[in-house]
């Protein structure tokens, strides 16, 4: 398969194993079709789930990963793909309903958009919040301190 | 003072109730007694339904005021009473204040009719089961209203679902006592009566509880009203208007304090005022147990021994169990109030044996004694069954319990007629 | 033996509790006030029936009225839009007209009253000496009984009209059955 | 029901609620879904087990008819249920919006107890975050640590040793059934019957004294450490867990004697919340609720890890993916869970419960993601390492959050009551979803 996806397009895949998983490397313009064909012509019928990683002093800040299973195949494959600071990716809502929230997890916690996501806002934060906390830059002991003010009437969440 | 004695025995020798004889005095004793009396069971059934419900849910229970939680619905009162007593900023304040008394008085009143024995009865009414029925249909409007007053979400979905359960299942409750008052008519003059009394000795004329008459037509009014009463009066499984885990509370979400008690203690009246129609209505009302099997004077003496039979064995049971306290400093009180809770029993029971109170207490007894079964189904039921839901609920009063309630209603009036349609019949046939 | 209930003081109280409330009923402007006076009136009339020796009235009168048909009332009145009745104003300009109709026909009552009576008094002296624990069976009677049941057709076509009504309602609320 | 929203609206001024929140529209998703249902005619199935599938046509719940309008339902009601409220398990809220009792859609907000357990990951020691891992699905900490564990042993390359790994599952399988015990008892008491949260309650508690007496703690055991055990089992274990499979294999048919064939339960269960197997997996549903819908499909035999491939077991499934189906999947579950109990109690081997792991925990640079069949579900740890000792990235893939997507998709169409019902059986917990 990884062979076949390969020779389709290229340079743009990188297929790798580590510890006996399988994961590839894909360029960000390859993300919404190669997902389809995964999805169809691969059966990856069933995502395990959408997250994403922080490495701040990349210049493409970002990994975004899916965690693909087929139930034909019983084969799991990670999707992972690298995006810099403020640019946005498809959502694959249209490819696994699943994303749907997962895709709005991972920006509530890395201030990622997804385009096309039909309801792009905040899951487990509160909505006016500010920052994303799963940022390597945003500290372990850090909070919003302006809408604990404003919202719990208390100086501070420490 | 000898006159005075006389006068009371006039009336506990009388052969009427004091409504009946229209004396203003007595029926006010009466009122206070029957009222009195039913605060004390619901005060009773709120301990006893915590207290089976728990030993059915392998829990213990209330058990640290008083023995055995014995003085826990007295704490529970208290509580209630000294609680704050909210309305919300939004309800509106006339309609929410007076609900409650709605329910409460409505659940009250039906019971200036409930028979307890042949003259123990505040009044008789022509117009008994009717009134009966009328007057408990009139706390729905008292929920409604609590429902609607509160403005809030859960208690008017609360309200709209109650008001509906409990007009749909009047329907089937009233073709299932209708079954009933036809079955009265079975005599030489062929005149039914709705009076609650009545009703009772036409069973003991006829010889037979109305639960088995025209077997199996009787069984099924009793079932039918069996349903319904629970229905009627919102318990489990048929308790939508207050579904917990749906609707928090209910009708009653934002009711605190003593407006709260006051749905509360209407609930339990009128779980006992159902399950004593029931009684009337079914299962000969006052009257013993196996009147034709067991007759005679020997037996009537025997089951006349049975209240006072009862209250020993309470007795002793609290003795059984003060025995077990266990023999601790601190548990002195409780091991005293305990064995003194038994001797009160006990010295009732043997008030019981006497002759003049025993001949005068055994219907109360008996027509206690059923309903009190009535209350242990109600406990059972909760322990039991899951809820219903809303649709149904709806489908089970209106397309399971009417149609049977419109066919046995036929049916009890084809049997009661079956010699004069026989008759028709074969005039018919003859003259072809 | 038998102390009649049927005294003035109660007579007039109830009376004045069935005027107050009717005029409640129209002058309140939350609907579900204006239904809790005509539940108060309804219960007002059930209990002069019970004056007039007729207890199987006022029990119907109850269960049907107080019981079945306000709850269905307070019912709609619930999922109807109260802000906009709120708001509205309550009465139109036909109210003249309204006042002077009653005013006619409380007229033609007193005169119709002291025609009969001859001017002597309003009300007739004693009472009738019903017998109030067979009211049920005469009202059966009266509907049923081979002999003196004279008013069987008219109960079976009241009874067709609310059949016929409840078809209607039925067909009214549900396009597809 | 017209006139719902004027007298909340105007009157429930300070309701918070008052404004009705913009519920995300799962129509074109539907429409997708029945698309893929459609042509997944016969889906491929594994190896021999395969997939049943239940006939999409018939089953999925997207194709509503949308309802005719009459005067009566101009308007919706929104209606605010949770946080605070008895029967959403905790701190989740939902917004729904009736017709009458009808849902016609719900919108689910989480996010109350939110802790950043992720964030907290990344600034432990990979031992140290063991002990958190407890405190998500705090019903089944057992299983979470599991999880944790092995993905941090795979990531070190190290394996437990047998012993340890047999104990593992002995304990993991006890806390599958007390998890299922607690959902049982809760979901029971969401649709109105009370007594068998007690009856569950009772046998859990048998469970969690093993647990006590084992590692001391009774919900957030901690019980296994990364490379095998810490504690050796105590003196008597297996006699202990042996005596409560001969106490618990009857109370299994207690509490179906209650449930199984009751009336009630039955109208308030069958139909409920029905998801096919095609919507199930499209949503990533997985667990028993996956299994209900007719998809086999269980990461102990699919994947197995741990040593579950010793033991003999089958993957109950149902039909047709309603709220009865997955009361008698999870039933089931438990009769299994005490079969493997069994047998690993019987096999238990002798030797060290604790592999060699340094100690201080350096993986190599590297991700890697393992997940295990928690309770609720497929629960996925995916670790990236940067070579230090403290974890450069954990996420947590928790069955429970992907699972409470599928709600609204299962209660449209439904009444209020069922939306209890459905919450019920999804078998969520709060400290789960929101981490």
């Amino acid at each position: 398969m990884v062979a076949k996806l390969k020779g389709e397009y290229g340079s743009g895949i990188e297929p790798l194993t580590y510890l006996g998983q399988n994961y590839m490397v894909v360029d960000r313009s390859l993300i919404p079709e190669l997902l389809q064909v995964l999805r169809n012509e691969e059966q990856f019928d069933y995502c395990v789930d959408i997250t994403a990683v922080h490495y701040p002093k990349r210049e493409k800040q970002f990994d975004v990963l899916w965690v693909l299973y087929s139930f034909a195949r019983n084969e799991r494959i990670r999707v992972k793909t690298q995006i810099g600071e403020g640019e946005t990716i498809p959502s694959s809502v249209p490819i696994w309903a699943t994303a749907n929230w997962l895709e709005r997890e991972v920006f509530d916690m890395f201030g990622i958009k997804f385009d096309g996501h039909p309801d792009m806002k905040r899951i487990l934060l509160p909505d006016g919040w500010k920052g994303h906390p799963l940022r390597k830059d945003y500290g372990i002991l850090q909070q919003d301190n302006e809408w604990v003010q404003i919202n719990l009437g208390i100086e501070s969440g420490q | 003072m000898h006159d005075l004695i006389l006068y009371i025995q006039s009336y506990l020798d009388s052969d009427r109730t004091p409504g009946g004889a229209g004396n203003v005095f007595w029926a006010t004793v009466y009122i206070l007694l029957v009222f009195g009396g039913l605060s004390v069971a619901v005060i009773a059934m709120n301990w006893l339904e915590r207290k089976i419900l728990a030993h059915m849910q392998v829990r213990l229970g209330p058990m640290r005021v008083g023995p055995h939680g014995l003085l826990q619905p007295i704490a529970d009162a208290i509580k209630l009473l000294l609680k704050e007593d909210i309305i919300p900023a939004e309800a509106d304040k006339l309609v929410f204040w007076i609900a409650p008394f709605i329910v409460v008085l409505a659940a009250f009143t039906v019971f200036v009719v409930v028979p307890f024995g042949p003259t123990h009865a505040i009044t008789d009414m022509n117009i008994g089961i009717l009134f009966m029925l009328g007057v408990s249909s009139l706390s729905v409007l008292g929920i409604v209203t609590a429902g609607w007053a509160s403005n809030s979400h859960y208690p008017l979905i609360g309200a709209l679902r109650s008001s509906a359960q409990m007009v749909s299942y009047e329907v089937a409750m009233g073709l299932a006592v209708l079954s009933v008052i036809l079955m009265t008519s079975l005599n030489a003059t062929g005149t039914g009566t709705l009076s609650m009394i009545g009703i009772v000795q036409a069973q003991l004329t006829q010889g037979e509880w109305f639960i088995f008459k025209f077997f199996p037509l009787g069984l099924i009014g009793f079932f039918i009203f069996a349903i319904a009463m629970v229905a009627e009066t919102n318990r489990a499984p048929f308790d939508l208007p207050e579904a917990e885990s749906e609707l928090t509370a209910g009708f009653h979400t934002e009711y605190s304090g003593f407006r709260w008690s006051l749905f509360f203690l209407a609930e339990y009246s009128a779980m006992i005022a159902v399950s004593s129609i029931a009684v009337t209505l079914w299962l000969g009302g006052w009257l013993r147990p196996f009147p034709n099997w067991l007759s005679g004077d020997r037996w009537d003496l025997v089951f006349s021994l049975f209240p006072g039979i009862t209250f020993v064995l309470l007795a002793l049971m609290c003795f059984y169990n003060t025995a077990r306290m266990p023999k601790h400093p601190l548990f002195k009180i409780q091991t005293i109030g305990l064995a003194g809770f038994g001797a009160v029993l006990g010295l009732i029971g043997l008030l019981l044996f006497w002759t003049p109170v025993r001949v005068r207490v055994t219907d109360i007894f008996w027509f206690a004694a059923k309903v009190a079964g009535f209350m242990y189904l109600y406990i059972w039921y909760r322990g039991t069954f899951p809820r219903y839901r809303f649709d149904q609920l709806m489908k089970v009063g209106w397309k399971i319990l009417l149609p049977m309630g419109l066919a046995l209603l036929i049916l009890t009036a084809g049997m009661g007629m079956r010699t004069e349609l026989w008759a028709q019949l074969q005039g018919v046939w003859r003259g072809q | 033996m038998n102390p009649p209930v049927a005294t003035p003081f109660f007579f007039y109280l109830l009376a004045g509790t069935m005027i107050i409330g009717g005029i409640l009923v129209i002058t309140r402007k939350n609907a579900v006030h204006s239904a809790m006076a005509l539940i108060t009136t309804l219960l007002a009339q059930a209990a002069l029936y019970l004056m007039l020796y007729a207890p199987f009235v006022a029990g119907v009168q109850i269960i049907l009225y107080a019981g079945g048909i306000m709850v269905l009332f307070l019912f709609v009145i619930m999922l109807i839009n109260l802000e906009r009745n709120m708001k509205e104003r309550q009465f139109n300009r036909q109210w003249l007209v309204g006042i002077a109709t009653a005013a006619a026909l409380g007229g033609l009552f007193i005169a119709v009253y002291t025609a009969t009576t001859r001017g002597k008094v309003l009300f007739p002296e004693g009472r009738m000496s019903y017998v109030e624990a067979d009211n049920t069976q005469k009202i059966a009677g009266l509907l049923f009984d081979r002999g003196m049941g004279q008013y069987m057709f008219a109960f079976e076509i009241a009874s067709l009209l609310l059949l016929v009504a409840i078809i209607g309602a039925v067909v009214m609320a549900k396009k597809r059955i | 029901m017209s006139g719902y929203r004027s007298i909340w609206g105007s009157r429930a001024g300070n309701d918070h609620c008052n404004d009705p929140p913009e519920i995300p529209r799962l129509a074109d998703e539907g429409a997708r879904l029945r698309d893929d249902a459609d042509k997944k005619a016969s889906p491929g199935g594994l190896g021999t087990d395969g997939i049943r599938m239940t006939d999409p046509n018939t089953l999925s719940p997207l194709d509503l008819e949308t309802p005719d309008k009459t005067f009566l339902d101009a308007n919706e009601l929104i209606i605010n249920m949770g946080p605070q409220h008895p029967a959403t398990h905790g701190v989740l809220r939902v917004i729904l919006r009736l017709d009458g009792e009808k849902v016609m859609g719900l919108e689910c907000v989480i996010g109350y107890l939110h802790r950043g357990v992720e964030k907290i990951a990344e600034n432990r020691t990979y031992t140290m975050f063991n002990p958190y891992v407890d405190r998500m699905d705090y019903v089944a900490a057992v299983s979470n640590g599991l999880g944790y564990c092995e993905a941090v042993e795979k990531l070190l390359n190290v394996g437990a040793p047998a012993r340890a790994q047999y104990i593992r599952v002995i304990l993991t399988e006890l806390n599958r059934i007390a998890s299922h015990q607690l959902w049982l008892g809760t979901h029971a008491l969401d649709i109105g019957a009370i007594t068998p949260l007690f009856y569950t309650f009772r046998d859990r508690e048998e469970i969690l004294k093993i647990f006590e007496k084992y590692c001391g703690a009774r919900l957030t055991t901690h019980a296994f450490r990364i490379g095998g055990l810490q504690y050796e089992a105590y003196e008597g274990f297996e006699r202990e867990v042996k005596n409560f499979l001969t106490f618990f294999t009857p109370k299994i048919d207690e509490y179906e004697e209650l449930l199984t064939t009751n009336r009630i339960w039955l109208e308030r269960t069958k139909g409920v919340g029905t998801i096919s197997g095609p919507d199930a997996i499209a949503l990533g549903v997985t667990g028993p609720v996956l299994r209900a819908s007719g998809v086999k499909w269980d990461i102990r035999k699919a994947q197995p890890y741990a040593n579950y491939k010793n033991f003999e077991f089958e993957v109950p499934t149902g039909q047709n993916g309603d709220t009865y189906d997955r009361y008698l999947v999870r039933i089931a579950e438990m009769r299994q869970s005490c079969r493997i109990i069994e047998q690993a109690v019987a096999g238990v081997p002798e030797g060290p419960i604790m592999a060699k792991v340094p100690k201080v925990m350096k993986p190599p640079v590297g991700e890697i993601y393992h997940s295990i069949e928690a309770p609720k579900g497929e629960l996925g740890y995916f670790i990236v390492s940067d070579g230090s000792t403290q974890p450069y990235r954990i996420r947590v893939r928790p069955p429970s959050f992907v699972n409470l997507q599928a709600l609204e998709v299962m209660c449209r169409g439904q009444l209020v009551a069922d939306v209890i019902a459905v919450i019920g059986t999804l078998d969520i917990v709060l400290g789960e979803v929101d981490r």
